[in-house]
Order: C-alpha cells, then structure tokens, then sequence
C-alpha cells in the first residue's frame, strides 16, 4: 500500500526521489523540520512542544535548531493557542500551532470556528489564515477521556476550514507540506494510533500531495470501501482478507475531507455499486452521513444497495475498556462488506 | 505624553469626537428607517476612542476595536466610517479595510479579539517592527475567558499590546457590579504580572496620557498594560436595546453631565481655541464624513454570486458547484 | 397549520382544553412562567435574563415573579453560563439557562460537549444534567455575524444531547415544558424569525409534547419536505402553493432531532419516495446529510429519486445582504420539490 | 483552626499521606505490567490534599479534583480508591462515586471543574446547605479561561467555594515561570475581588489551615478563597511522561529533600507520636488499601452492552438499535 502512495505521489518537480521507510510521527517532524528551514515565518507552538518535543515527540529537535522565538511552549489555553495563531497569521507569520488532544479543541472553538474559519470571508481577502492546526485524534490507543474523540464531523461542518486526514506516512508528509504551504486554515490530523503504528516509505525531498484527491489505497471491483485516517489501514486489511476469498474490495483513502474528492467517490460508487463507509466517530452527524448525502447526490443511480456506514456509536466515546467494541475494526467491517455482497442489486 | 499636544491636537481630537458622535447619530437614523442592520452608537465613548487614537501611529501601530469604536478612528483616514457604513448596510466589503490601514474589522463575538491583538503583537515582536497592538474592549468582555487568558498569554510573553477596556458601565443590561466582584477592571492586570491603570474615558487628555505611556513601554520591550477608561453609555446598548427597562435615569442624568463632548469642548473654549463657529464647522464635517461614507457605502455594486467569494483563497469544487447552482437559480432557470 | 397543530398536541391528560393564541416568545415566556411556580428548584439564568427580560422578552417578568435568586443576570461568560449549570445540576438544581445566541455557543464548546453532555455517562448515572439550555438561532433577520447560524449538526454529533426545535408556539411550550423535566440535558433551539413571526394557537394549562415524535404540518403523497424550527413554516407555505396545482406535498416537522422520529421519516418515504430536506445550515456535514443517512439506512428501496438538500452554502452564515439569497426560500424549495416530480421513478 | 488537631488527627493524616503514596506507586507498576491505562502519580502533591481534606466536613462539604488527587482522599472513605482503580482500568464504574459520597470523579478537561464548583457552591447556597464546595486544579490549568470565568463569577455571586491550585511547578514539560507572569497565583485573586492566600503545600499543617479559614468564610457567608498550594511534583506527570528530558535534577533533588512525607513524618517523630512501628503499620495498611481497591476493581463484571448505558436516562430508538446491532455482532451473528 505504502509502497503505491509514494510511487502515485505528486511531486512539486515530478520526478520520483529516493525513499526512506519512516514512522508518521518522524515524517511529521521531519516536515516541520523542512517547512521552518524553508521559510522563516513558520513557527510552532502550542502546549508541550517545545522543552519537551511534544507528547508524541512530533516537534522534537526543533527548539534546539530553531530557538525559542519559533518554537513556543504555551500557558496552558487552547483558545490563547489559536487566538493568537490568529493574530500572527494577520501580522504576516505562518503559524502551525498543536492542539494536545482534539477533545481540546472544544476549548478554542470560538476562536477556530468563529474567528479562524471566518477571517479571510469577514475581511473579504484582506487578512488570510495561513495556519495549520495540528491535532492528535482517534481512538486504539487506551487514553483517558476526550483524547481520542473523533470531531472531523463536526469541523466539516464549520465553513472555511480545511480538514486534511492523512493515513500513510507518506501522505502526512506530503499533506502537511501542502497544509503549511495554504494560504487558509487546515486542521490537520494526526492519528494518535497511527504515530508509530503507521510505517512506510517516505520520498526524500520535497513532497507534497494536493487537498480533494483521493487515492486508491486498494482498487476493487465488487464493492468499495471509504476511509480516512487510521482506519484505512484497517480497511486494506478488510481487502486483504477478501481478496484471499477471490472478492475484490478496494478502499478509497479521501486524504482531505474537505476539500472533498467527490469525483473519486462517484468514480468508486459507478464502479462497485456497493459502498461501506468507515468513521470512528458517533455516527448521528458525522461525516459518514456527508458521504451518504454526497453519494445520493451525484451517483444515486448506479448504487446497486444502500450504502452502510460503519462507526462508533451514539455514546461519547467511552472508557478503555469499551474501546475495542466501540472502534470499527475489521470484524465490523467485514460484516458490513458482507451484508453488500449478499444484497440484491 | 500630553505635553507634546499642540493646539491643534486639541482642537482635531474635539473635531474627530464631534464626527463620532454624528456618524453615530446618522447611523441610529438610518437604522430607524430601516436602511441598515443593527448599529451600537458610539455616544459617551468618543473622548476614550479618540484620546486612545492620538496616541497612535497610524503607520505603525494596529487597533483591534470591539464594535462601536471604528466610528470614532477618523484619525486613521475617512476610508474606516466607509467601511462602517458599509459593514451596517451588511455589505461584505465593510469588513475589508484595506491595506495599509492597520485596523481590524468590527469584532462581534466578543473578547475573541483581545487574543488576536496579542498575536499580532506577537507578531510585531518576532518581525521587529516598531508597533504596537492597541485593543478596545467593554467591560462585560472582560469577563469572558478570552480576555484572560490574552492578558495572561501577554504577561508571559511581554509583546507590546495595549488591553483597552471601555468601562461604559453597562454590558447590555448587565451593570459592572453584576460583572465583577474586582476593584475594578484594571485591577485585573494583577493576574497577568502586567500594569493596570485607570484613566478617566471622558477626558481625551487624560486617555492620550495613559496611551501613550504604554506604547513608550511596549515600544521599549516591557510588554503589555492594561487600561481601563472609565466612561458613561450615554445611549442605547444597541438599535434593538430599551435603556429605559434598566438605566436608572439620575445616573443616566448625572453622566449626561460629563457628556465628553460638552466637557471637553468647554475646555477647549476656555483655552481659547475653541468658538461657536468652530463647533459649527466641525459638526458639519462631520455631517460631511458621514454623507460621504453613506455614499460610498450605498453605492458599492454587489453581486449574490460573490456571496462564495473569499471562504477560501480558492473554491473548493463543492462551493463551485454552489455557485453554478445559484447562477441557474437567479437566472430562474433552476 | 397551527389549529391542526393545536388539536394534534399530546396532553398529559390526554383531553383537549382550551387554546388561546400566542407567539412563540409568549409561549415561551409563559412556560418558563409556569414551570418556575411548579418546582421551585428551576432557575433561568444568563446574559441580560433578568433586569431587562432578556434581549428577545423571552424571560420577561420572571425576575418580578421569583426574584434575584432564581432568575440571574450573569456575567458575560458563556462557559461560566454553562459550566455554572452543570455544578448547580449536580447539586440538585434545575437550570433554564439561555446562551444569548447560538454562536456564542462555540465560547462554552468544552462545558456543553466535553461536560454535560457526558456527565451522567462519566458518572454511569451519579450526576444527571437535567438542564435546558435554551438558544435563539437561525437566519431572516439581518443580525450582526454569529447571530443566525445554524449549528444543529454539529451539535447533534455530540452524543448526549438532545436537540429540539419548535416550530409553532404550541409546540414551542409543548416541548421545552417536557425539556424542563427531561433529566437530561436538551439544547433548545428557538428561531428567531420565530419569536415574533410565528404565532398560533396554544392549549392553556399544562401541555406537553413528546420528544422524537415528528409532527405532519401538511399531509401529502406526491413528495414529502421534512423539516424543522422555522423552515417549516417555509415548507408549509412552499405545499400550499403546490395544493393549488393539485401536487400533494406533505411536510414533517421533525420537531426534535435527538432524538430522532425515525418511524416517521420511513413512513414518509414509503409513502412518497421523494423527499426533499430543508435546513438553514452549512450543507456539509450538516443535519440534512444525517437525515439522508437515516433515509438510506432504512428506506432506500423506497426512494423513486435520490432525496434532495436545500441548504445554506459551504461559506459562513453571510452579511446581510446576502442573506435572502443564503437562507432556503420558497423558490428554492420548490425547485427542489419540482426536480423530484420531474425525476423518472 | 490548626489549633483544634489533636494528635490523632496528625497522625491520621500521616497515614492517610502515606496510603496515597503507596497507592500512587503501586497503580505505577500496574501501568508499567500493562494492566492499566495511563496514570497521574499523586508523588508530592500528598500534603496539599490530605491537609486540604482535614479541614473538609464530607458530610457537607464536596471535593471536585483534577486528576491526581483522588489518591489522597482516603478521608472520604475507601470506595473512594477503589472506584479510582476502576478508573485506571478503563471501567466505567470508575466514574461512578456513589450517593452519599460528596466527591468528583476525576477531570481530565482541566480547569472545567472549577466552574462545576461554582456551580455546586451556588446549589448549596440557594439550598441553604452548610457545605462548601472545594475544587483542586493545577498551576497549568490556573492559564485557561474557565479558572477565570469560575473566580469572577464566584466574587460576584459570593458563593461558599474554595478554589485550591496545586501549584507543583510543572504542567507536564512546561515550568510556571511559562505559565504566568503573574507574582504567584494567589495574586491572581485580585481578578476576582476574592482573597488569596499563599501556603507550604508540603505542610499539611499549613494547608489544613488556610484551607480550614477558607471553609470558615464560605460558611459564614462570605464568599470564595483561592489558595496556591506550593508543593513539587516528585515524579513524571503519567507514566506515559519522561521527566528527565526538561526537570532540572537539582531542583527535583531540592524537592526530594522537602518530600512532604519525610518532613512530615520527622514532625511528628519529634513530637514523639510517631516512630518506625507506626510507619511501618501505616505502610501496610497502605499496602492493604490499594490491594483492597485492586482487588474490587478487578473483579467487577462488566458487559460490553453497557456502553450504552447512562448517556441519556432513556436510550433513544438509535441507541437501542445500535445495541441490539451489538448483541447480534458479539455473538457472531452480524
Ligand atoms: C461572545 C459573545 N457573547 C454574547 C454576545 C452578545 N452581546 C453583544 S454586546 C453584549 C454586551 C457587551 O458589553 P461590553 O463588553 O461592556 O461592551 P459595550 O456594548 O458596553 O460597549 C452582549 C452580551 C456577543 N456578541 N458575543
Ligand atoms: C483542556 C485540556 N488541555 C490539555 C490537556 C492535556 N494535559 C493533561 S495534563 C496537562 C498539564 C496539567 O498541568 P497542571 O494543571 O499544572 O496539573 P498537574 O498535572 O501538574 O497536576 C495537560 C496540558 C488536558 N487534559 N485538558
Ligand atoms: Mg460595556
Ligand atoms: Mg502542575
């Protein structure tokens, strides 16, 4: 799978470069690394970041080669991170400010959904949010409470934020390039199980993968799966399994959620016919449910069965002990897969 | 400092309150006859804006107003009350101050702007330009989590922002002393480890001090204070406000009588340098002000398609598609 | 719309009483009114509820008829509103706060989703957040920014909420009486277009109407508009004029979205198997594509055409003078309704 | 009044001291066998709260801690660890404490509590119950908004809650002096028109104390009190934390000299009521307490269809077809 990513990769150059097999979290702080070489506005801050090199060591090494006027540790105020990310972005820097856990970001959210999403419409162009938002989420990993809470269904509803999902190590290298290099916000996350969970081969240099273009983590012909994060991972597991069966399921990786790459999506329905939906959030209003609307929107016609959404359940997301039953893994996926399969067309 | 005013100061700070005050007064008219949306008037707040502005150099320092003080920043050029005036039309481009003018839009969500006067701030510091943030504020915004944690953020960080709170009394409906149990609002800088000091709102001189000697520390590397200037909410909350259901009406009365224009102006005259003739032309500058913002505003042109303009650098395929949809359906031809 | 709403209303006693016509923000007042003199433990509290009766007149006269203790003007914090109400729940308190409008609900993000909405969960049943909080929002009436958004999916994606949206006065007392004595925490959605502009019969006494009961405001078997809070005032002008054609559009007013009356909107479906859903918000990730959702999961053989959103834009709630153009209309919705009729089954 | 401790107080409170930090140590190395989650040792921070919960009356008076502190409130029973284990397993009995126990579960979105506090001391208030309402927090917690929206709102409503800030030096990697430019965060009281008050967080004496002068104005009718606990957190933040990449030795080794265990225990040694024997009685039944809430946590039952138990009173239609959909996928029968 990874090697496919990094081969499909778009390049600023378009040539192919050497490759080195990292863990996210090292091609994450790589890029960081890169991005504030490249361009001295960049600067990060947020909780942690700095004397200690992050709770997942995503920033390390970057206080001792870019001193402490670019890499900041916070007071502890998540609004005080992205309110002043505001400012900094009005006053010409590029902030790439972390939010500890996403649950967190519920702390912000006037000034995320409020003022950061709505800056540059408010002000019609003249002061642009260039800031990338840096948030660990998703479940597996057995944290305490509101730190594996999965919320992209509610940021795809606040207008004006990108929300850029990357599942290969590759991809958070090269999404998180392009994040830093957009002009408007992104929230840019960062599976907590897929840090050092999610291996494989990076290219060496500049990478960047553009927003709105999905990628075929798995091509499949008789029904499709569609993820984001940390569980495509599970879903190329699903294929796996299937194809060993002679049944072919590909899974769509979207990358970005918004923008979204509703061409692929249609492409994958005109395809299978038979589409399952992966989330690891509370279903009612997530973003399985924009897929589904999207999907009866522009390729009604050519599904073949209802699709199906497989995701945690109406419950907040609930202690460790619930937390295998509650995450989608490859039974439930299956399953659903299954269900497709045996439905009539 | 205040000894640096020269005469004319005096007599252009008096004039940019009068236009104020007249372009508050023409927009509350205006919304009365259902030309423009709400609209909070400036009245009582102009010695406080305008004092505060003095102070500044519009070239180099930012001012992050709440919503009532953009009325008062003449003193950052006429283009502000255009954009005001077009920002109560509810037209999209009164939020778009140009550049250079170092003024951001009106902030309705309130408080939220405390923070970004300190990222900008920040910003200022780490790009070495010598400027300062200044950020206007009510005294009920000071009760919201943002405010502190900006003042907090700023102690910490000791970036040359200036925290102006606009002690108007009221927050609504909502008297100070329903707002906070503090000994008043600047002695909050206590729990940032920054200066807090009072100043009297109603008297431009005195607000230009205190101003001014917090730009001199900001501009010398000691980082923020925090002002309180003391004034009176001489009219409504807003267009869609009763005062009467809750301001008493001595005290209503009593602050009438420190009303910053008649004060201010007695000053003046009995400096000298002030006359009737004087008090005639300002005012019908400011008539002139106002009618030219109104003119400008209500002739932008406006297209319903460039309601999709400006979310992003670049529309996503969804928005493009929005906006083909609505072509079609403006077009009647959905 | 409203008699029949009025004669439909479900009374505890289940007889019909008298009716006397009110607008939505009597009714509501008068709620609050009685509910206040039944059980002396509710209190309304928030920004400018007191002194001046609230902004919208909605908590007139209370702070006359219980005093400084029960009806309390807080200070301008919208986490301290919320926060304050789950402490004072768990001490046995039943709070009515108000958030001045709904976007400045984003300011006390952290205490609704990450506090009361998990309280009685974290707790496993200690503490319950008998709390209604009640919220204007919606568009129509050219307010200054994050005055009228619409943030219903959002809010629906934080499991342990429940999300209700009147639509006539009657039910505007009907539901937030049964919100009051919910043990569980309600946001309670009043539109402000509504306020004053809806108006309507009201049985006088003690009238309450179920959650997750879904109302039709017009009977119809061509297509069906489901809807809620004041857009199905909209979609009830929008079947009237359909009638005149001799086009049967029914209307459902959802009335409350957590939970959600999934009988009915089947029912609906299978009856007309066109269906178009209004919603005032963002489109993506919004509560209509939850509604699609709901409609595929479990009556997607049903449908003779793949069901349609009239929506808001994928851009903030806008300036005023966009706004006729943002907020769905009767033209809008009919397009909507006549793409359907005109969709080959 | 300090004054009011008889021996046996002191004593107990050694003990209770001594069980927290057992506790705290022996829930490490169930996290270090992988048997539990993630965990916040309490190693330092045992004086703060142990005096801290002496002045309280847990008949009355309620405890809203932050993560740590439940280890050291043996005072309020036993169940008290043994639904904090549970806690540190992942099961969800280990948010629930049960009536009549006047205590929290622990919070891990810092600083929310402090407005539940509020909240509750206001309950108590309107109810006319003789209780207070005392909510522990950190110094990096002391940075977010909800602290400062939770001590101006308590000036003004003049609610009995006591807001108690373990100032242990650190929030995770980051030293107070990043935290606040404040002189202390006592001084941060000012805010609030609310008392402040500095104290050894390392002396239970001292914390009993103040905490108990807190609890007397509350009561009387007076109001709220911030406390700074000053104490040193001796350990890692969790287990899932390296200290050693930012805590300078030679301040934790200073620290380690101050351990409130040792210093305490030496006290009452010289006072000539304690001696190896108590240790080591108080070690054991240390020892027994965590083995007792280790013991009961680990045999509770647990199914997975009660996830969905408790998010509403009523489970809607959705939830009861999700579990019934769940019943169906565990028995392998999807
Ligand atoms: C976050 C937020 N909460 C509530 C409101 C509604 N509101 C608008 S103005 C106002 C009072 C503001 O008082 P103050 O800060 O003293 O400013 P003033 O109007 O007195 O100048 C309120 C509550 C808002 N705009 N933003
Ligand atoms: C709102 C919020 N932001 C961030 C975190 C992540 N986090 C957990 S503990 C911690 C540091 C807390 O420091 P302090 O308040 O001093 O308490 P201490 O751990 O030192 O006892 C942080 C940042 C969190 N749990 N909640
Ligand atoms: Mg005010
Ligand atoms: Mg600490």
């Amino acid at each position: 799978m990874s090697d496919q990513t990094a081969s499909e990769a778009q390049t600023a150059s378009g040539t192919l470069r050497n490759e080195e097999t990292l863990t996210m979290v090292s091609a994450i702080n790589q890029t960081l690394m890169a991005e504030m070489h490249r361009d001295e506005r960049v600067m990060v801050f947020g909780e942690d970041v700095a004397l200690s090199g992050g709770v997942f060591r995503a920033t390390e090494g970057l206080l001792d080669e870019f001193g402490h006027e670019r890499v900041v540790d916070m007071p502890l105020a998540e609004a005080a991170i992205l309110g002043a990310a505001a400012g900094l972005a009005a006053g010409g820097m590029i902030p790439v400010p972390e939010i500890q856990f996403l649950g967190f970001s519920y702390q912000a959210m006037h000034q995320l959904a409020g003022q950061i999403a709505r800056f540059r419409y408010r002000t019609q162009g003249r002061f642009s949010m260039g800031i990338t938002i840096r948030v660990p989420f998703g479940g597996g990993v057995r944290t305490p409470e509101l730190h594996s809470d999965s919320l992209e269904g509610q940021l795809a509803n606040i207008a004006g934020l990108k929300i850029v999902t990357p599942a290969t190590a590759a991809d958070a290298k090269g999404l998180l390039t392009e994040a830093i290099r957009d002009p408007d916000p992104v929230v840019f996350l960062e599976p907590l199980r897929g840090y050092r969970g999610i291996k494989g081969p990076v290219p060496i240099g500049e990478h960047r993968v553009p927003f709105g273009k999905a990628r075929w983590a798995s091509p499949g012909d008789d029904v499709t799966i569609i993820a984001w994060s940390y569980q495509v991972e599970v879903a190329v597991r699903v294929s796996r399994q299937f194809a060993e069966q002679g049944i072919s399921v590909g899974v769509l990786d979207l990358r970005s959620l918004v923008p979204l790459d509703i061409a692929s999506i249609v492409a994958a329905v005109e395809r299978t016919g038979r589409v399952v939906i992966v989330e690891e959030a509370v279903p009612t209003g997530g973003f399985a449910a924009e897929i589904m609307a999207t999907i009866n929107e522009h390729a009604f016609y050519s599904l073949e069965a209802p699709p199906i959404r497989v995701s945690g359940f109406d419950t907040p997301y609930p202690v460790g002990m619930f937390e295998d039953t509650y995450v989608p893994d490859v039974r439930r996926i299956e399953a659903a897969v299954n269900k497709l399969i045996n439905a009539a067309p | 400092m205040a000894s640096t005013l020269h005469n004319e100061d005096l007599v252009g700070m008096l004039c940019e309150m009068i236009k104020a005050r007249i372009a508050s007064d023409r927009l509350w008219s205006l919304q009365r006859q259902g030309r423009i949306g709400t609209i909070a008037p400036i009245n009582g707040q102009e010695a406080t804006v305008v004092g505060a502005s003095w102070a500044l150099d519009p070239d180099h320092d930012w001012v992050l107003p709440q919503y009532r003080e953009p009325m008062g920043l003449g003193r950052y050029g006429p283009e502000i009350l255009h954009r005001f005036a077009a920002w109560a039309i509810g037209h999209p481009q009164g939020g778009h101050i140009p550049e250079p003018l170092r003024v951001f839009p009106p902030q309705i969500s309130l408080a939220t702007q405390i923070l970004h006067a300190v990222g900008l701030a920040w910003a200022l510091k780490l790009r070495k330009e010598p400027g300062v943030a200044l950020t206007f504020f009510g005294d009920g915004s000071s009760s919201e989590g943002d405010f502190y944690e900006a003042g907090n953020l700023a102690g910490v960080l000791e970036v040359p922002v200036i925290f102006l709170c606009s002690n108007n009394q009221w927050a609504i409906s909502t008297p100070t002393s329903r707002q906070t149990a503090a000994a008043g609002f600047a002695a909050k800088a206590e729990a940032f480890g920054i200066p807090g000091v009072t100043v009297d709102g109603n008297d431009p001189l005195a607000v230009f001090e205190v101003v001014g000697a917090a730009r001199d520390r900001a501009l010398a590397g000691k980082g923020a204070t925090l002002i309180e200037a003391v004034n009176y909410r001489l009219g409504a909350h807003t267009t869609a406000d009763d005062p009467t259901r809750y301001v008493p009406a001595d005290a209503l009365a009593a602050a009438k009588e420190r009303d910053p224009l008649i004060v201010f102006r007695r000053q003046l005259e009995d400096r000298g340098i002030w006359d009737q003739a004087m008090q005639t032309g300002a005012e019908r500058a400011g008539e002139r002000a106002i009618d030219d913002a109104w003119a400008w505003a209500s002739n932008l042109p406006l297209h319903q398609t460039d309601l999709f303009d400006h979310v992003f650098a670049t529309p996503t395929l969804r928005q493009q598609q929005q906006r083909n949809g609505l072509i079609e359906y403006l077009q009647g031809t959905p």
